[in-house]
């Protein structure tokens, strides 16, 4: 099994998730991150103060997919994600040794 | 503010007892001069102005902002907050450059009916040694007292009506717009309902008022001017500035309900000021505006909760104090006229109406009020100005209207109609959406051509805070 | 609000200088009639009830709806305010409906010391030309401004027992259950001490008046009436109810207690508002009980930080804020009586005795009162009620209590025996929490055999925002 | 409060109605007794006052604490909050212990000018039989209301200090330091600036007053005492204690505008009781100090707000609030003596001033004034407090100066001088800028030697939440 | 080396960090993540706009530990975060190549 | 390429962040977390009710590098979130086996 981590634009939430659950994936994870990039973040100024940040908020979406799906699991996301601008993310693959369901003990790709 | 004839049984009676603690003149004194003027000035009434116009402010900073803000998403929050503490801050800029001349003269003008003039510019010709009129005969205002308290007023209407195109205004072309609208619109509707020449003067000058307060039409404390005024407006702007991006497929839930609850429960404290310091007097009939604003807010909240409870089975917290909101706006031109009984059933009906628009029709005609300054102020501002017609009504326990084309002004009952009242009310509500929707959508199309009101696509999607403020509102 | 008899020198000498500038009357009037009751209405005493009713509805929404919400988790924040803000909204319409009439008349009840009769239902012979008596000889209020007054506190008293179980109560159940509750326990007790036929009337129809008003107990601003009653509500639902799912063992750390701190600090301004109100005038003693007010509150205030010092090194805004409140219900009911120094005293007292209560007696009896409205309200109102027998006493420089029997009421110090008095006191709470507890606990055992008054397991883990209300109270 | 000599023609005008109205004197009396005082009371007066205690209330709690509690980082929120809430708590209790004594007697003290007695020390000799000065000859309040009154200036001057040093200061050194503070510092500054013998005595004891007065220095609200007092303070305490860990080199964000912009807004709302409360009566001048108050506001947050978009692009909420506060505080000094339209001048200078300070000059400096205490309420105290001496002038518009050495005083336009009057203000700033700047410092630096003001970098780096207070501000 | 990751509802967190002590396992990390599954949130109502995400608050939980404990922790985690309701959450087993403590520079398994 | 994983204290997160870039780590990805560990949390009391949490909060920083970098990473990583205290955190490293750039869709490291 692969687990597919996505950075992305946090507008691009919805079209991705459309567009996995079009390849049938079930379930997946979300979490609100910052980005470091190429992208910087707008300058932000308090009271003459001004903080050149370049940290940008993300969304990271993890998913957990059997090896064949991997593949097209990252097409869909990277087309569903893609705005053409700088900042739009990357996709990581890893490997997952083992799966499980918490609610019935099922392992492996049955418990996805 | 108000009308051709207004007030109370109470309100007579304590006039006559003031008279007799008075003994430094024997009876009212028609069209006082200033120094007598400067004699007839309570205390009391004073404080509890300057009291109603801290409320009113409060309304609008930071009532209506939090309000409005809560709603948003948190990448526009200060936006808002933005928007509403610098319309505040140019309005009362410019309400005492030459708004207060606008609204409340009407000497040296070409249609006094319709504006006033030029001669309190700049505040000249008033100081604290002048003096404005209330609705009782002999009783006066420092004018300083009344120019503030109205500033208040010209406060908040124009920042109503940001809540309609939240999340998408150029800031710059904002601060324009409102500038522009506020002498164009504002200053004359408020002239046109709430000049007049004052109650010791008008048995004298009985043409000296504004157009809709000479038609007769019943406003206590600016359903028209105000909600009706600022509702249209909003829904012209909505409909020219466009949709948000993404609206209406993405999710846009409002970022604090918390915020939004405690900005209701402070635009529901400070209306207080508004409606019952609407009087202008602290006396019964401010008592009567007072109780009618409380109770008809109870009816509007528990009316749109049960309609929640009704359409889908769990009654929000943010119906609960949109319905509050409706409530206030409702009985705001009727406050010092109706009575606690007929302003509950005010507060019962106008609910289920905005909820109308607000969950139903708004979605059906597809355009994006943000946060439904038409729905809920227009609508709202409507059914309370044409309600009003009938809850003044003394045969529904109504305070009925006062007759000051005698002197010293006297209460008559006897020639309430409410028909016909109901009719003049319509025609208020009607010569309002015109004047003001045609007004306001030449404005915003000025400006649109011209300055431009949108900002650009990646700046709306980045949030206004960042884009147009250069902040961000939590760093938690 | 108040007692047998009451009030100060500076009260007497007030009212002869109003007499003496009124040349409209001689000498005081005995039993006035609405005529003349028209003429002795100040201005200054509109003004000030107004923006004390006001500022009473601002203790409720949005400062006690905050000062609780903030202590729960975030996933029932929106029920907590929506619970304040509904019970508020449903007990004003249940207020002018039958609730002022049952508290606030003595004609036509079989039990006229225990409750009043439906003589003023929906308000009938209430109007603005209708007036309520105030502590002192010919002086008057229009009524609606009393009503509306008094409707504030009947909005708050329920209001404040929904702490002892949030987080996990059925949202209809509770309604159903304010609206009984105050039928059936507030509105007796609130006749029972506070309802009276006035001072020009007294004289000669001494037995006109509540239960408790007769026992001659002191409760100048409602330490039986709103916070001994409320507390004690509070204890019994929450034990009839059950503990939170989780508790004691899963922690339940306060979610935001900046929205607690906002909450406290609009609940002490507004407080001003609820004891300074009482005094229904705007005096010396108005200022007495402001002063004392404010004073006690800032003793408690420090003496609950010392007391957390002590006993483990680190004193909390969270406890600093809880002494604050317990200070301001410690005050309630001597707030016009006692004097600034013995105030202090009394702050410095109250809090040690319910940190006790709510740090160490709770867990070891351990019931689930989730916001401790036990421990700081029914504990800290008993503190002051009894204390209130001491603190009013004039060898202690407290204002004593004036002698309504006689005509014009007098000043009558040499009477005064703080042992009577505190028997007096204590006889009146054993007597509310008797009553209270009694009472309620009864409506809620019925509710909850009926209509049933917690929400399933699942849904309490999910939280009440989502599973009862449908929203979420944060979307950053 | 106030200055040599002061006020209107509109107060000179609605004095003499007064007394038109008040049959039971002929004329003003010099000297009244106490039994006259109580007749000399108006309701309408007390009302104003209680209520703008009540609003000096809210400035602090909860509108200073948020103003500042925005602007740390959410680790150090509650340590803030609890600061202001301690602060204004034992401020409280030492006011009436020996404060108001130092402040307002002058009677068994070696230094009549400097600082009062001990004859009123506990509030002896203080009830609510006694009564206080105000501006109009014969009009007075109930002592305590003046006592509450000034007792909220006593608790927020010392909560502003704190901004200076936030998120770095030991809890327990602060509160030692108030204590000593205000009596060491406040107290004798508020007598000098503010104590008199009252306008019916100071004829015949024309001495009788402090040392700032004396010289006829205008300060109608509190610019001194207040503002460049606690500035000052501030400035040195902050070079006494250091720069935060990781300043500059650490980004240290507002945690929350939102919370910052609720502050500011309610110290808006809450100011109008600081400056037209401060008339100590409800009357034209009052309605001057709240309009321009208003205006001076306005103006400076529109100022600040183009200042910032002239220097680097974009307006922010926190500019457009923090010149609102600015402005606020320069027009403190002037808010009862000048026009509107000069306050607006006076908005618009001061704004660009502070900025100055806050945005460039303290950086080059390298002083770490966390929340910008120096920069904006003591540079734009001094701003306000000269300005004052120029918008002032009856040649403007001003209000003028009463002449209080004659009996009635009279109104005295001749006179003004704006030379020399700015020439006195400029003569009290640099008095109350060194006693304020070497005294704070001494203070400050024993008890830094002794106590300790700074917890450890490691309690500093956890934040004071949890190290110094045991809580967490958020739990989402 | 094994990366435990694992996706429970929130009120379990306090049961399996107890469970997990009792295995031994000294640290780990807890973020805050929404989950999308089979587990379908709360519809959300404002102002009559229905939002029916499927978006529900869970806790990741991250434990690096040596192969051996990994299917102790595995299971201890699975029990004790097991309600028997939808939406319970998984389990995913990851391979972790090298681990180090910030501290003192330890590596490998004596830096867990 | 591998990702490491660094869990941090949260006022270091600068200091990482300038060794990584002096290392010539172009991005990488930031999110708020808590620990459990050696480390004990301050007791919080609420009204004489303590709360003896050892939840701290920590920064997670993800880096994804190629293999060779990863040593240096990890080392620079280490030196740069050392302050000697318990609670300094912990460096996992993992292997990635694919890596995309949402916006041109590059693969492998260049996707960096
Ligand atoms: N080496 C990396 N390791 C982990 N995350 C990275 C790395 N590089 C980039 N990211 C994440 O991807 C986001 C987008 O990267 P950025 O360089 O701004 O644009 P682009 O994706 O167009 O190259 C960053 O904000 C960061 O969250
Ligand atoms: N394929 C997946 N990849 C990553 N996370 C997943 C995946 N499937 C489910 N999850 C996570 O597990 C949670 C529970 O899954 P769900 O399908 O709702 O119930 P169950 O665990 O009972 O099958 C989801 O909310 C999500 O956070
Ligand atoms: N086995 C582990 N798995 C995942 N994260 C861990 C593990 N052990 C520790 N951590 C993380 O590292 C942080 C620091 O660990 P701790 O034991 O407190 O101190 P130290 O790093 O000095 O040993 C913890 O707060 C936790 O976030």
């Amino acid at each position: 099994m692969k687990l597919v981590m996505a950075i992305i634009k946090p507008f691009k939430l919805d079209d991705v998730r459309e567009a996995l659950s079009a390849l049938g994936i079930a379930g997946m994870t979300v979490s609100e991150v910052k980005g470091f990039g190429r992208q910087k973040g707008q300058t932000e100024i308090y009271r003459g103060a001004e903080y050149s940040t370049n940290m940008v908020p993300k969304i990271k979406i993890e998913v957990v997919c059997d090896d064949d799906l991997a593949p097209r699991v990252v097409e869909a996301t990277q087309q569903a994600a893609n705005s053409g601008a700088i900042g739009d993310g990357k996709i990581f693959v890893l490997d997952v040794g083992q799966a499980v369901r918490i609610r019935t003990g099922e392992t492996g790709e049955t418990a996805l | 503010m108000t009308v051709s004839k207004k007030l109370c049984g109470a309100a007579g009676a304590m006039a006559a007892s003031l008279f007799a603690a008075a003994p430094a003149w024997a009876g009212p004194i028609k069209a006082p001069t200033v120094e007598q003027m400067a004699g007839m000035v309570d205390k009391g009434d004073v404080a509890w102005m300057l009291i109603s116009a801290a409320l009113v402010l409060m309304m609008s900073i930071p009532g209506l902002a939090l309000f409005y803000g809560g709603l948003v998403r948190s990448k526009n929050m200060l936006s808002v907050l933005m928007q509403v503490f610098m319309i505040v801050s140019v309005a009362g800029l410019v309400w005492v450059s030459w708004g207060y001349s606008l609204a409340f003269t009407s000497t040296n003008t070409p249609f006094p009916a319709i504006v006033g003039g030029l001669d309190k510019i700049f505040l000249a010709n008033v100081s604290s040694s002048t003096f404005a009129a209330t609705f009782s005969n002999n009783i006066y205002l420092p004018e300083l007292v009344f120019v503030v308290f109205q500033m208040t007023f010209a406060m908040i209407t124009p920042a109503l009506i940001v809540g309609a195109f939240a999340e998408r205004v150029k800031f710059s072309a904002l601060i324009v717009f409102v500038v522009v609208w506020l002498t164009l619109i504002y200053f004359p509707m408020a002239h046109m309902v709430w000049y007049w020449a004052g109650p010791d003067f008008l048995a004298d000058a009985p043409t000296d008022a504004g157009l809709l307060w000479g038609w007769g039409a019943l406003d206590f404390a600016g359903g028209t001017v105000v909600h009706i005024n600022a509702g249209i407006a909003g829904l012209v702007g909505c409909l020219i500035i466009g949709k948000r991006v993404g609206y209406p497929k993405e999710p846009m839930p409002p970022h604090s309900l918390v915020m939004t609850m405690i900005g209701a429960s402070l635009l529901w404290v400070g209306w207080f000021g508004f409606n019952a310091g609407s009087n202008l007097e602290s006396n019964a009939v401010t008592g009567v505006a007072f109780i009618n604003t409380m109770v008809a807010t109870c009816a509007a909240a528990v009316s749109w909760a049960l309609v929640e409870q009704f359409h889908h089975g769990k009654p929000s917290l943010l119906g609960a104090v949109t319905g509050a909101v409706a409530g206030l706006v409702a009985i705001t031109p009727a406050a010092g006229l109706g009575a606690p009984m007929t302003s509950i059933v005010l507060g019962f009906v106008v609910s289920p109406i905005c909820y109308l628009f607000v969950a139903s029709i708004k979605g059906k005609l597809g355009y994006d009020d943000s946060l439904d300054v038409f729905g809920v102020h227009c609508i709202g501002g409507i059914v309370g100005a044409i309600a009003t017609g009938i809850v003044a009504s003394p045969a529904l326990g109504g305070q009925g209207v006062f007759d000051y084309t005698v002197f010293p002004a006297g209460f008559d009952a006897a020639s309430y109609s409410i028909s016909t009242q109901v009719v003049t009310q319509i025609k208020a509500v009607l010569f309002t959406l015109v004047f003001s929707g045609v007004g306001s959508a030449i404005i915003f199309f000025v400006i649109d051509k011209t300055i431009g009101l949108r900002p650009s696509v990646d700046a709306e999607q980045e949030g206004l805070d960042l884009s147009s403020h250069g902040e961000r509102a939590y760093n938690y």
